[in-house]
């Protein structure tokens, strides 16, 4: 069993589900004979053909409504937006009719929306954006957001599979940064649950996607200079959001920073901390902190982009503040 | 100075051409419905009209819960068009908020539209969603939502996954002169035109989105322009004609079946009353209602042709009429009698898995359930 | 001097700004001729004429753009949405062009868009919506969401001459129902302040838009049944949020509730949770408590409908139990 | 069955009228240019290829930040429709992704887009935006977004503000193939035209989007004719003939400046390299780029023609290409030789009031300036 990148992960899941299920089918801009952007789609036109690999025009609302329309019919539509910048344009067809559709029409609507999300990359305003706190506050939906290769393709599996809609965001500073050995077989990673990606008993730091990464690094140069024991949770999924473990390692360690890479105000770290403040409110030592993207559209130069963004030294920081509160 | 191609010459023959292929052929459809389809056409015809009648009694009495929405002078457009479609081989519409009658012609039943407009618990909706808003996949129709233009996409969608699967079966969906004028229009019937959907647009031209007449919605004075843009054929035809519209919607939904891709139908009408009950339609140039109302009501009219060139006896109408507002009385009297839902029932069904959101704590004093005195009991912080 | 209607106080903003600046004009759905869905933009028509008053198609997301053009050769569009629902056609328009203008080109986009928000009506999933959540998570936005006739027409007159977008939520509920003398002259409202709608010592009660009415019932109600003094504090700007003034009830009181009609998960009430944790967090003797509306579409039913939003007897409910803690 | 109107003809009619109105009239507006300007169309078209040329360098050198998009073989029309503005009349563009051409008729400078693409702190966005993303309005250009589409809307905006305070400008706006399918090119497009606004669009056809060709884009095969959804007059264009792409942007501006409104002109061109440097372009068929590449340059094929028919002399031309030299070397080492954006500039310029955001509390520790110490010295507190 070899390596392979986060990218490989996504493409393997997609792979292996339309071999599994012919109901599986992939549409988007740019996916068919040119493989994607970012190559994630490569070899799939070949292997399934134009019915199952559709290549459609510039339109975002027209992808996830014509999704919607296929998995009523029993369909299990995989829909690309070339960056995930661009499922603005369906924010409509996601929030008002994809969302709604199972509740007020009884119709289920399994569709998977998925594409490449974050920055760290030099991508500007219109290529690095983290879109998940515009749906989490839309019931109906599904959102994950994978850290690790293993995750990649189990929780797109468990999403092509599930019957309701799910967001899948990819991060793409990870795509091939991210090398792992993923589990044989048929790899599923149940939705709705988060990954103890570190044990501690110091301070917990409660994240998601690429910030995974940088939580760990942190948590390393803590245990190190510092002598810290910190734990990290990765959540993977942010809808549904898995509550005992945000709260079990809150009432372990008593001690929390929330993390993401997302601006901060409405962020997802907001409803993180409004959940801990209600269910472990006594267990708190220290306030939740939380350690985001400044309230900027994210600039494009590198010195810009690293200020803006969160890095080590800035939950490396936060978590010796909260160590010595 | 075209390089390409040669000018302006062709794209008009192309679009001619396109027409033509789509143009109503000498032995008109319709022909071959018979005397029960034709008088079957009437019945769904008065069926509307008298639907909503008998709705606009239960507004005034304060028993329609939220707006109340006409179709009054439309009714043979939503008929005739659904009446083309085929639900033996599994056809599936979308209508929009002035084709009750298009659903009626797939089946929706009286009561469940008067459950719907009085929001009642058995409902087709449960009482979550309004008026006409519904669907059922098993009898051929997908309820729509209120953002206009969204239905094209999901269609588009609907009638991809038939050409996937090799099936012959065709949707086709409404939109207003109005919608036209929507992000999700264009994205949908652009995609479908160049993935070569089964699929029929029907544009429903009845001169006014809410108070904004044709004018100032598009510069264009012919909605079957639109379709020049997508390179379909695009139709024009008399909505108030129910066997015209029967017609032409016939020959696409026939060309949707062979493969031949999309087909954009206008179909030409007028909205007699306001955007919905409230409005007053202070906007209409005056004398504009009466002169369709006398002149061009689709019921008088076709009532006339069968009459005449039919011969089908006054009497057979007559009783059609009667026995339509018996099957209203029957339905009003069943849907008033539903109660309204439960309150709690409104946490069901948001996902498959779980089947009901957890109800919030607090909620349980106000609901006296013995299944909510768990959370209640657990305190201030089960989120 | 007359008691208004919260509907009229807005109309009277608008037909003041205009009087004012002729660089001021409305566009949207049937605001000329009908005057609008609810007749708020009755009468502009007929003072300002037709190129002041734009009938435009149905268009969010052209509505939202156009404005934004004129906004950048100096005028001072108003756009209306017919119902806030329908903004989420322009989410890309707004979240992607309108908010990062005058950041990433340095280009001024003054342009407010406003409309119909709300439940309580009987309206169903599709015109009942409360859409701040979705923005708040837009740097570069303002919102504005008033309760009060007075605020309705002093922000909306602050949000005609901020110089940056400012999304202006009305609430329908509030329409008609809620009347008050409006203070004379120009009446502006400061963006970015919130209003001390009574005042109180024992808990705090965070809240806006037409949840300020259910708090105010529920403070009077514990007032008189548990001898209880509640502070409620009416936000009216949502972002800026008044910092200052919701941790000054906090530090007052030590306990906060936190009330929208907005769904629960990801909706602002998570951003105030940890704004308050952040800042007032040795000052709190109980967990913050929200009281919103269920993770559900809005259903039209009335028990339904009742059910899911939040009502008075939820907030004096949840204000016991905090009181008790 | 037509009831409105008299069918298939008279719609025919009216596009072909349209057409005719805006079509190019004996006398050719560039015949009127005189050899001055007509050299100075040569003078673009070689600063757009020349500077996108040193970019491929730079980028070869990894001192390009992020991706680099090529206009080759497309320079005319951006340069040829931009040159059809009058700057001196406050007319405004919106350029796209290969429209760099147009932006330096409007008076861009290389230094500019050099920073740009170096993401230094002097660029116009000061390293906020990417590539050729700014504008400047005293110049009359505005900066795009990515979200292709949008800029329309936008454009129809600045356009009906000129209109409502009748002042006689005329604006500008383009998009490639591909952008015709989104939702806000067809909302924006269709406002404009309704409105009457003075505004020309610009649909730069070059045969792909991305990898995806016009076939699989729309199924119309000449893009002029997404202007007869919108009643507005639909021109095609050999957009490699710098002088035909100024002829019609010229007749189409001056009808925009009489007032009557929006007229959308295709210009058929061909992307010979990959939609970015780093594309392949392994999805094009065999000999297309070649073919394209040895016929139909628009920069060799100006150049016949200016030494041919206007007899320019060869020197002229190698002189110009000499200035165009030295000016971008000199640019290039201005470019260079700035500096990257300070951090906390990211921070500046959000909204008017405050001027900056707060720097979040724990950023103090890795930037060291005595302002920050304050909110450091907070603690965890400040949000
Ligand atoms: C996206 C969107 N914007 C606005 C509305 C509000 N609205 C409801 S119906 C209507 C007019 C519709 O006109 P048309 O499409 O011609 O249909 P008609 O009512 O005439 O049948 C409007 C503007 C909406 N439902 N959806
Ligand atoms: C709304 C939106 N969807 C997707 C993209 C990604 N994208 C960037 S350029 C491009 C192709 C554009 O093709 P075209 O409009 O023909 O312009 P060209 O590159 O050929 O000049 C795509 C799909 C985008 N920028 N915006
Ligand atoms: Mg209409
Ligand atoms: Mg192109």
């Amino acid at each position: 069993m070899a390596e392979i990148t986060y990218l490989e992960a996504i493409r393997q899941a997609l792979f292996e589900e339309m071999e599994r299920d012919e109901n599986v089918f992939c549409l988007g801009e740019d996916i068919g004979v040119y493989g994607g952007a970012f190559k994630v789609t490569d070899g799939l036109l070949a292997r399934f053909g134009e019915q199952r690999v559709i290549d459609t025009p510039i339109s975002e609302a027209a992808i996830v409504g014509a999704a919607a329309g296929a998995a009523h019919m029993g369909m299990r539509p995989v829909a690309e937006m070339q960056f995930i910048d661009f499922i603005s344009v369906a924010y409509d067809m996601l929030t008002n009719y994809v969302a709604t559709s199972r509740y007020r029409a009884g119709l289920p609507c399994p569709i998977v929306v998925r594409g490449p999300s974050g920055g760290y990359v030099r991508g500007g305003p219109f290529h690095s954006q983290n879109p998940e706190a515009a749906f989490l506050h839309t019931p109906g939906l599904k959102i994950v957001y994978p850290a690790t290769a293993s995750d990649a393709k189990g929780l797109l599996k468990a999403a092509i599979r599930d019957d309701d809609p799910v967001l899948y965001f990819e991060h793409k500073f990870l795509y091939r940064r991210v090398k792992e050995v993923v589990p044989d077989g048929d790899h599923v990673v149940p939705i709705g649950e988060a990954r103890l990606a570190r044990e501690g008993t110091d301070l917990s730091i409660i994240t998601y996607a690429a910030c995974v990464w940088k939580a760990l690094e942190a948590a390393e140069q803590l245990e190190k200079e510092d002598g810290l024991s910190v734990e990290v949770l990765d959540l993977r999924s942010l809808l549904p959001m898995d509550d005992a473990a945000i709260i079990a390692t809150v009432r372990k360690t008593n001690r929390a920073l929330i993390v993401h890479e997302d601006t901060r105000t409405g962020g997802v770290a907001g409803e993180i901390t409004a959940r801990i403040n209600e269910q472990a409110f006594e267990w708190l030592d220290a306030p939740l902190l939380r350690v985001t993207a400044a309230d900027v559209p994210l600039p494009y130069s590198p010195p810009l982009e690293d200020y803006v963004l969160p890095q080590t030294a800035d939950i490396v920081a936060v978590a010796r503040r909260l160590a010595a509160y | 100075m075209a390089t390409r191609a040669g000018g302006a010459r062709d794209t008009q023959r192309t679009a001619r051409a396109a027409r033509q292929a789509a143009a109503p052929a000498e032995g008109r459809p319709s022909a071959l419905l018979g005397r029960d389809g034709k008088v079957e056409l009437y019945y769904y015809m008065r069926l509307t009209r008298s639907l909503e009648e008998r709705l606009v009694n239960l507004y005034r009495q304060t028993k329609v819960v939220g707006g109340l929405f006409r179709s009054l002078g439309q009714e043979a457009d939503a008929v005739g068009s659904a009446y083309a479609l085929d639900r033996g081989k599994g056809d599936i519409l979308s209508p929009l908020i002035r084709n009750l009658g298009s659903m009626l012609v797939q089946g929706a039943r009286p009561v469940e539209i008067l459950r719907q407009y009085m929001a009642k618990g058995d409902s087709p909706t449960r009482g979550r969603e309004l008026n006409i808003h519904y669907g059922d996949l098993a009898r051929g129709f997908i309820g729509q939502i209120s953002h206009l233009g969204d239905m094209v996409p999901v269609m588009a969608g609907v009638t991809l996954s038939f050409k996937m699967r090799g099936e012959r079966r065709v949707g086709l969906v409404y939109v207003g002169d109005g919608a036209t004028s929507t992000a999700a229009f264009h994205e949908g019937i652009n995609l479908a035109a160049v993935q070569r959907c089964p699929l029929v647009v029907i544009v429903e031209n009845n001169g006014y989105a809410y108070s904004t007449p044709l004018a100032r919605q598009t510069a264009v004075s012919e909605l079957r322009d639109k379709a020049l843009a997508y390179g379909i054929p695009g139709i024009r035809a008399d909505g108030n004609d129910v066997l015209a519209t029967y017609d032409v919607t016939k020959q696409a939904v026939e060309r949707a079946r062979r493969g031949d891709g999309v087909t954009l139908i206008e179909l030409v009408t007028y909205r007699r009353k306001g955007h919905a009950e409230h409005d007053n339609q202070s906007y209409v140039p005056e004398g504009e209602i009466e002169r369709w109302e006398t002149t061009n009501d689709p019921i008088d009219r076709y009532v006339r042709e069968l009459l005449e060139a039919d011969r089908v006896p006054p009497g057979e109408l007559s009783a059609i009429d009667e026995r339509v507002r018996d099957e209203i009385d029957r339905a009003t009297a069943e849907a008033e009698a539903a109660p309204l839902p439960e309150p709690e029932d409104s946490l069901v069904g948001v996902y498959s898995d779980p089947p009901a959101m957890e109800a919030l704590w607090y909620k349980a004093s106000m609901v006296d359930r013995p299944a909510r005195e768990r959370a209640a009991a657990r305190g201030g912080s089960d989120g």
